[in-house]
């Protein structure tokens, strides 16, 4: 039995899982049950994969079930690429399992959850095997359609509903614009299997239009500007830990996707390929993390800097790309690396986030930051593990979110060595967006944990906050370890995405794991190194060394008083910086461009004793440019058309007529 | 065996006409209503053993082939499933005291009447046979969509019957011109109408004879397959008839005027000098489905709804068979079976949300999964079915037209995506509405069977993970056949 | 004698549709009813003729149907019909006479040119019988277009008939069951209609398909 | 031996920065009373400080949390590990390849995060004031930095520090405009990120203008002499940063002996002194500007050291 059936079965058994919650969703262990299931299967698959990574780095094994499109079958394939993928869906879907076991309880009608989420990692999974674009567009679109229904599982708020309705409408275009991609590479033979495609050498043109669609189809799901909109929608409206998964998880399979049909399928890049993803990535990652800035909503900031860090993912994939076309194996191997870590990086710590959120939604019932604040007196251990997501997702050392963003730099220092001028000047620019939009993160999380957690409560809902259940902490200290470890022994992890680099570029980054004290070093060491571990250690020395000689030498005298505040006796928690204040003077800086940000000061005249009135008004310029001209124009039609329900049956008959004369000149005049 | 066979066929046709006598002479409804679905049962499984029996020999005016057995099956299937529907809904009907007893049996009478209609219309191998059967089943329906004879019903039912006598009308004129062309060949007599022969000598007919034909054709049958512009009577008929009527409609009556538009594209690409059928169908296609998805939006009344989805699905079966192609037609056959079923299932979910709720306002219906959710859901499934999206089976065929259709002219793809997208935008925006949201109406539970609806949608998700190797072959001949 | 039988059966065609001609003119229904007794007329001497020339004999039923039906007892019931509901006196043309004469001819010409285009050695009677049957069934539609009233559009679909029926007796040796088929579908036609008038009659003041119109299912 | 010699090498470029970085700060405060004609503290005054702060007792907010106590440590840890890492004498030490100049620049960065995050703790508005302008400023002064980071190692071929320095001692580096541009942004930066005037006044508690007083503002004792301490060795590294790169000239190279340590160590001394004067000058002869003044000159330091990466690609050959 080839090794690609053990996932299969794992499916199989998550859709038998999903079958049996439809069944006894109504019975209160049902919730127990269902994700004991999921975490046990996600971690046997994730064991396997794990194991195949390692242990057959190379090895490729496929199988056909008679499933599908009947004359092809069901084709899934285990390769280097998708077993990676597999082990990031896998860690999400475990870790989102453990965490339901303790937040499934808090759901007030499981049986619209329970059912569908096996199911959703069930599509996930099989997205990531599927070896042939019939069953890939299948899983696909059920992977769309089960986190839809998860999406609507509060079904009662209206803004649920209308973020699942744009989110399906948009996940379907997406959809479409993957199937003509494929009917391209598929070419009029109709060769739907991979492995055709692979073999087939598409001309220039086509391979244009693949990419565009790619761009079009993968970037709707992954939430590529200006596709993005219905993100923040939809991922803050599903249960925390489904948010995880679609936040942490299925825009990596989006990222997945991509790479599959433009890496593999493709065969070789044009140059300007990689320009276009690079700036569309740069765009992605500054205006993502701008919309964050200002969101004051804490499940749609996350949802937001998701979208951010895939445009860090998609510029180094750009920059894959231009290497890989400019035959520079060594630098597409470092920058696909880079792209491939940051995924992995990325599905640890936006899981986290969303567990942590989940947290406090379940804590206080509040996803306003407006309306929380002090919640590190209440929630100490949930505060921590929030802080340590933040830490990584802000990219600072030694977390592992700032090895792949350093990862990634590295790959822009080898553009000098690019032949095109459009990408050597270009390059370094879009580094500058990448490094404008890590420092505005850290800006967001600062914002996200100092408003959330910390300060004064800001309502009452956060005065009866507590703890929360056991499974949920544990869940969200595994993810917190692993962010550390991937930042402390990042060798470990470059090592083993090699596999993955040498069978899309066929070249690796040299092997870390070779290095003295663990540092990595993509080139060479005189030219750039970073040892995680030293720095960890470092900072832990120096920081306990400063702590023990204050402690020996200097007083230990501490006594607790009112806030000093420059002698101000702001009594009431209004008076705290709220989460718009704080975003003020970044609105101030970035917003005039990118959001049309107008502010406008009602001062009365002195002595008068109206109050001042400070108007703020923000434009989502996206939505506003792209989508209200289409609905508006959707609009116009239906309401122009309509008049036809409504005519005689003798206007009927004239267009019957009419229909018929046009059709008859037509044949007169036919030569 | 050939005897044997060859009773199958008449057993197909005897049955529901008998059936009808009996029922037009029966006067307790009960009983009616039980040997309706008894009728229909046995005409299912005689039209089953037309799979095991061997052939007849094509005769003057009943043929077997390939082609028409696929038809025959899912015509005698969905009318089956739709009889046990309509037993149970025609049964509330009689409580609610909208339909009286003689209406009863005059509406089962007449449901057999269509049946046999519709059964002859795919085995007659003459087409004066099968114009006479198309419109007898036509006739028919008309009668069943006034039955309520409401405003609304008598008005549907008017611009039906208007409409549809043109159609027949030009059909028929079609069909003189087509024995006009073959008489010459062929010869006088009867055997300038059978279809075996004339698919034969087509190519020496007189081609400017067979094009005008081949529009009165389009237009004549194209009217009963609701193509835009050609489609006003579809929406009202469907919406104001019974529910297991709109069922009908839009599962086989449309079937069957397709597989007449079927036969004589056959006959007139037979012929080299006549002027392509492809591309008067493929715009057809597109027309009728863009339209109907501008339609959808403004819709108000759930039946009347759907009635415009068929519109949009029987544009994209057109626009398949118009590309022809053996992925194309292939597709074509697969997403008419699916329609049939999954459209089918819908209307039965439709009748039994009427009836509870007491109205067809979408407007008025809200949060059926949390009020009914065996109806809520079904729906769900059905519409998502309905919409394209796996794993259900017209994904399949989507993925099928669009591939292919873009591998080969990239610029026919792109209406048919944008129609595809939008209406989809459609009917999602609707189902949200009456599946999600605050339960809004009677949250009385119903008592129906929900059977053939889940049936039908059991079928559908199966064929859209697996078809059966013996159905694809099958498929794959006919798609060759239809070239 | 074959350019005499070709000239009688080429005057009685032009003459049916010289009648369609005369129905767009009318605006009274009366007139109308009148004018279309003529038309039954008429198609029934030319079945007649081609049943002769072509000496098949079950022709001569279609004519007698087209006599006693058409030209007889179909006017005779819509007169009644038209008194029953006091609607004699409506002026119901919904486009002016000029235009529709007009259109007419277009759509004349337009048959003509596309039946020529038939290669000439099919049957030159068939051909000339082709290219008039199109003219009626255009101008039956022509008139089921322009008029508001349902008694008129009857009269104009049954016109559209006729000019069915025409074509299927210049075809030659067209088996019976065209005949048939022609027939039933006039009956179905009648009968139905009937039913639909008496119903219509129960719930509207008049059988005005505008007045219908008012009950459309979707209200704006 | 050798590696015995290397890591006391390392351990006294740690040790020096840490005894070197508040004798700058007094050395800049003397400089500028001078040049005000004041008297001015004495050079020695910031040990003082930190001795007198350390002396006193803590007093916290009541609402502080344990993040509030633990994050004078942590900024401190990490501004000397960086300040450690930076040639100060000598280049190639041991553990310079620990942290390339991206990755300083990262751990700059966490050291402001945490005390960002420690400003929002106790939850007055001062604390916010200062919050929200402190990550607005390092918005844009991150990414001028990293673009001046890119510049150097587009030119150097590495972003290890040791590398840069040896590549800018050698002769071949000629003369670029882009690395002027990179040095007047890197200095803008530099003056940004240690809270210098016209960004910042270290001196003012008026509230309306302070950025980084008002984040320190529920600070004290102990804990503020952390801070502090965290503050002048931030200003050490920079100038070190600055000296090291664009004046390399004396720095001892790697595995070198004793003497030229020594040669180094005088001429590191030189250096501080000439940008500590420099620096003294620059704040006297110019103005604080307002908050939101400060984008506009950042965003000048981003264009410059964009400009100067993008110039590279056409002096390169100069």
């Amino acid at each position: 039995m080839s090794v690609v059936a053990l996932p299969l079965w794992g499916v199989a058994a998550l859709l038998g899982t999903a079958i049996a919650a439809v069944a006894i969703g109504r019975r209160g262990s049902a919730t127990q049950l269902v994700y004991g299931a999921t975490l046990a299967i996600s971690a046997v698959v994730l064991v396997i994969v794990t194991g195949e990574l390692v242990g057959d780095p190379a090895g490729v094994s496929a199988v056909t079930l008679p499933l599908g499109l009947p004359w092809i079958g069901a084709q899934f394939r285990l390769d280097a690429l998708s077993a990676f993928f597999l082990l990031v869906v896998n860690l999400g879907g475990a870790a989102a399992s453990l965490y339901g076991l303790g937040y499934g309880h808090h759901e007030p009608a499981p049986g619209r959850v329970l059912p569908f989420f096996p199911a959703f990692l069930a599509g996930m999974n099989l997205v990531v095997l599927a070896n042939d674009a019939f069953s890939f567009l299948l899983s696909w679109e059920f992977m769309s359609l089960a986190s839809w229904a998860l999406v609507m599982a509060h079904h009662r708020e209206q803004d649920n509903t209308r973020a699942g309705y744009i989110y399906l409408v948009m996940a379907s275009f997406g959809t479409l614009a993957l199937l003509l991609a494929f009917g391209l590479l598929a070419g009029l033979g109709g060769t739907y299997t991979f492995d055709a495609m692979r073999a087939a050498e598409p001309s220039q043109f086509v391979a244009a239009a693949v990419l565009g669609l790619m761009l079009l189809g993968a970037g709707s799901k992954a939430g590529l500007v200006p596709l993005h909109v219905w993100l923040p929608l939809a991922h803050p409206a599903a249960p925390s830990h489904v948010s995880a998964l679609m936040s942490g998880v299925m825009t990596k399979v989006a990222v997945y996707g991509f790479i599959r049909v433009i890496f593999d399928l493709l065969g070789e890049p044009a140059w300007w390929s990689g320009v276009v993803v690079l700036s569309l990535g740069g765009l992605t990652a500054v205006l993502g993390i701008l919309y964050a800035l200002l969101e004051k909503d804490l499940k749609r900031l996350l949802a937001y800097s998701t979208i951010e860090n895939i445009g860090v993912i998609f510029a180094s994939l750009g920059l894959a790309l231009a290497f890989k076309a400019n035959a520079m194996p060594s630098a597409a191997a470092l920058a696909l690396t880079a792209a491939l870590f940051h995924v992995l990086n990325h599905s640890f710590f936006k899981s986290l986030l969303f567990f942590g959120a989940g947290a406090v939604l379940t804590a206080t019932g509040e996803r306003d930051m407006e309306k929380l604040g002090g919640l590190i007196h209440r929630m100490p251990l949930t505060s921590f593990v929030f802080l340590v997501g933040c830490v990584s997702i802000s990219a600072l050392p030694p977390f592992n979110g700032f090895v792949s963003e350093w990862l990634a730099f590295q790959a822009i220092l080898q553009s000098p060595d690019l032949p095109q001028w459009g990408l050597k000047v270009m390059v370094p620019a879009v580094g500058g967006l990448l490094a404008l939009s890590a420092a505005l993160a850290a800006a967001c999380f600062v914002k996200a944990f100092g408003i959330t957690f910390l300060g004064r409560p800001r309502s009452a809902a956060v005065e009866h906050a507590h703890e929360v259940d056991r499974y949920s902490l544990a869940a969200m200290f595994a993810l917190a370890a692993l962010c550390l470890l991937a930042g402390i022994l990042p060798g470990l992890v470059i090592d083993g995405l090699s596999p993955v680099t040498l069978s899309l570029i066929g070249n690796r980054m040299p092997v870390q794991l070779a290095q003295p004290w663990l540092s990595i070093v993509p080139i060479g060491e005189s030219r750039s190194s970073y040892n995680g571990l030293l720095v960890f250690v470092f900072i832990a020395i120096s920081a306990s060394l400063a702590a023990f000689v204050i402690h020996r030498f200097a007083s230990h005298a501490l006594r607790r008083g009112p806030a000093w505040g420059c002698g101000f006796p702001d009594i009431t928690p209004a008076a705290q910086y709220t989460a718009v204040s704080f975003a003020q003077p970044i609105r101030r800086v970035f917003g005039t461009f990118a959001f049309r940000a107008r502010e406008r000061v009602e001062m009365p005249p002195p002595g008068a004793t109206a109050p001042a009135r400070l108007d703020v008004e923000v434009h989502d310029v996206v939505w506003e440019t792209f989508y209200q001209p289409i609905t508006g124009a959707i609009g116009f039609a239906t309401e122009k058309l309509n008049h036809l329900q409504f005519l005689t049956i003798r206007r009927y008959l004239t267009l019957v007529f009419l229909f018929l004369v046009t059709l008859l000149l037509v044949l007169a005049l036919w030569p | 065996m050939t005897g044997f066979s060859f009773d199958a066929v008449a057993a197909i046709l005897l049955i529901p006409a008998g059936a009808a006598a009996l029922l037009a002479a029966m006067p307790n409804y009960k009983m009616t209503a039980g040997l309706n679905v008894a009728a229909s049962f046995l005409t299912l499984l005689a039209a089953l053993s037309l799979f095991v029996t061997e052939r007849p020999q094509p005769g003057q005016y009943l043929l077997v082939d390939d082609l028409n057995i696929v038809f025959i099956v899912l015509n005698t299937f969905v009318g089956f499933t739709t009889s046990v529907f309509s037993a149970s809904y025609i049964a509330h009907e009689l409580e609610t005291g909208r339909l009286t007893a003689p209406n009863l049996r005059f509406y089962h009478a007449m449901y057999q009447v269509m049946m046999f209609g519709m059964n002859l219309a795919f085995v007659s191998n003459n087409i004066g046979l099968m114009w006479v059967a198309v419109e007898l089943a036509t006739l028919t329906t008309v009668l069943m969509v006034g039955i309520y004879r409401t405003h609304e019903a008598l008005e549907a039912a008017w611009k039906y019957f208007i409409l549809g006598s043109v159609g027949i009308a030009l059909a028929l004129f079609g069909t003189i011109l087509v024995y006009m062309a073959a008489q010459p060949v062929v010869g006088e007599g009867t055997n300038a109408m059978v279809w075996t022969v004339l698919i034969q000598q087509a190519a020496r007919f007189d081609p400017a004879l067979l094009n005008v034909a081949f529009v009165f054709l389009l237009l004549g049958y194209g009217t009963k397959v609701g193509l835009a512009p050609l489609h006003a009577w579809l929406p009202d008929a469907h919406a104001e008839g019974p529910t297991p009527i709109s069922a009908v409609l839009s599962g086989l009556l449309l079937n069957v005027a397709l597989y007449g538009v079927l036969r004589f594209k056959l006959l007139l690409a037979a012929s080299p000098e006549a002027i392509a059928p492809g591309p008067l169908m493929v715009t057809m296609g597109l027309t009728s489905l863009i339209f109907a998805a501008f339609m959808l939006y403004r819709r108000r009344d759930i039946k009347r709804l759907f009635a415009y989805s068929s519109i949009e699905h029987m544009g994209i079966i057109v626009f398949a068979f118009g590309m022809g192609g053996p992925l194309a037609n292939f597709a074509g056959l697969l997403h008419m079976v699916m329609h049939s079923l999954t459209k089918s299932a819908i209307f039965f979910a439709v009748g039994h949300i009427a009836q509870v709720k007491g109205t067809q306002k979408i407007a008025d219906i809200r949060g059926l999964t949390e009020s009914h959710p065996g109806l809520g859901w079904a729906l769900v499934i059905g519409v998502v079915a309905i919409a394209g999206l796996p794993p259900l089976g017209i994904f399949m065929s989507e993925f099928l037209v669009v591939s292919s259709t873009f591998a080969r002219h990239p610029f026919l793809a792109i209406p048919l995506v944008f129609g595809l997208l939008l209406a989809f935008g459609a009917l999602l925006l609707r189902l949200t509405g009456v599946a999600f949201g605050e339960p809004r109406g009677s949250t009385a539970p119903v008592e129906a069977s929900y059977v053939p609806m889940y049936s039908h949608l059991a079928l559908v998700f199966a064929a859209g993970i697996y078809l059966p190797a013996p159905l694809v072959s099958w498929f794959q001949h006919v798609a060759d056949i239809l070239g | 004698m074959n350019g005499l039988t070709f000239d009688i059966a080429h005057l009685l065609a032009g003459g049916l549709v010289l009648v369609s001609f005369m129905m767009l003119y009318q605006d009274r229904l009366f007139a109308l009813i009148n004018v279309f007794a003529l038309h039954a007329i008429v198609l029934a001497l030319s079945v007649a003729w081609q049943a002769y020339i072509q000496d098949a004999h079950h022709l001569y039923v279609t004519a007698a149907i087209a006599l006693i039906f058409k030209a007889l007892v179909i006017p005779v019931g819509l007169h009644r019909i038209i008194h029953r509901l006091g609607i004699h006196r409506d002026i119901e043309t919904a486009v002016g006479i000029g235009p529709t004469m007009l259109a007419g001819i277009g759509l004349v010409t337009l048959s003509m040119v596309l039946m020529l285009r038939v290669t000439p050695e099919a049957d030159p009677l068939a051909r000339e019988d082709l290219a008039f049957a199109l003219s009626i069934i255009l101008l039956g539609l022509l008139v089921m277009v322009t008029r508001r009233n349902a008694v008129s559009q009857v009269v104009g679909f049954m016109s559209l008939e006729n000019g069915l029926v025409l074509a299927a007796t210049g075809a030659k040796g067209m088996p019976l069951v065209v005949e048939i088929s022609v027939a039933f579908s006039i009956l179905i036609a009648f009968i139905v209609i009937g039913v639909f008038l008496f119903r219509i009659r129960e719930r509207f003041d008049s059988v005005d398909v505008g007045a219908l119109d008012d009950y459309r299912g979707e209200r704006r | 031996m050798a590696l015995i010699f290397e890591l006391a090498v390392q351990g006294a470029q740690m040790v020096l920065v840490l005894v070197l970085a508040p004798l700058l700060t007094g050395f800049v405060r003397k400089v500028k009373a001078r040049l005000q004609r004041r008297q001015g503290p004495p050079l020695i005054q910031p040990y003082r400080d930190l001795l007198r702060l350390m002396r006193k007792e803590v007093v916290l907010a009541d609402n502080a949390s344990w993040l509030f106590r633990v994050i004078p440590y942590l900024i401190f840890a990490a501004t000397w590990v960086a300040a450690a890492l930076v040639p100060t004498f000598a280049t190639g030490l041991k553990f310079s390849w620990t942290a390339d100049l991206i990755a300083i620049v990262a751990l700059l960065g966490s050291a402001r995060f945490f005390l960002a995050l420690a400003a929002m703790d106790v939850g007055t508005s001062f604390g916010g004031i200062g919050a929200s302008r402190e990550v607005m400023i390092a918005s844009l002064a991150e990414p001028a930095m990293l673009l001046i980071v890119f510049s150097l190692a587009l030119v150097a071929g590495a972003t290890q520090l040791s590398t840069v320095a040896a590549f800018m001692a050698s002769p071949d580096v000629g003369l670029r405009v882009s690395l002027g541009m990179s040095l007047i942004a890197l200095v803008m930066v530099a003056i940004a990120e240690n809270a210098r005037i016209p960004v910042d006044n270290p001196a003012t508690h008026l509230e309306l203008t302070m950025v980084h007083e008002a984040m320190v503002l529920e600070y004290s004792g102990r804990h503020l002499a952390m801070i502090e301490f965290a503050t002048f060795l931030k200003l050490l590294l920079y100038v070190s940063l600055i000296s090291c790169v664009f004046i390399p000239w004396g720095l001892a190279i790697a595995g070198a002996g004793p003497q030229s340590l020594v040669v180094g160590a005088v001429a590191y001394a030189g250096k501080l002194a000439v940008c500590g004067i420099l620096l003294a000058v620059f704040e006297t002869a110019i103005a604080k500007m307002r908050v939101f003044r400060v984008p506009d000159f950042l965003g000048a330091a981003l264009m410059l050291a964009l400009l100067g990466t993008l110039l590279l690609f056409v002096s390169r050959s100069l």
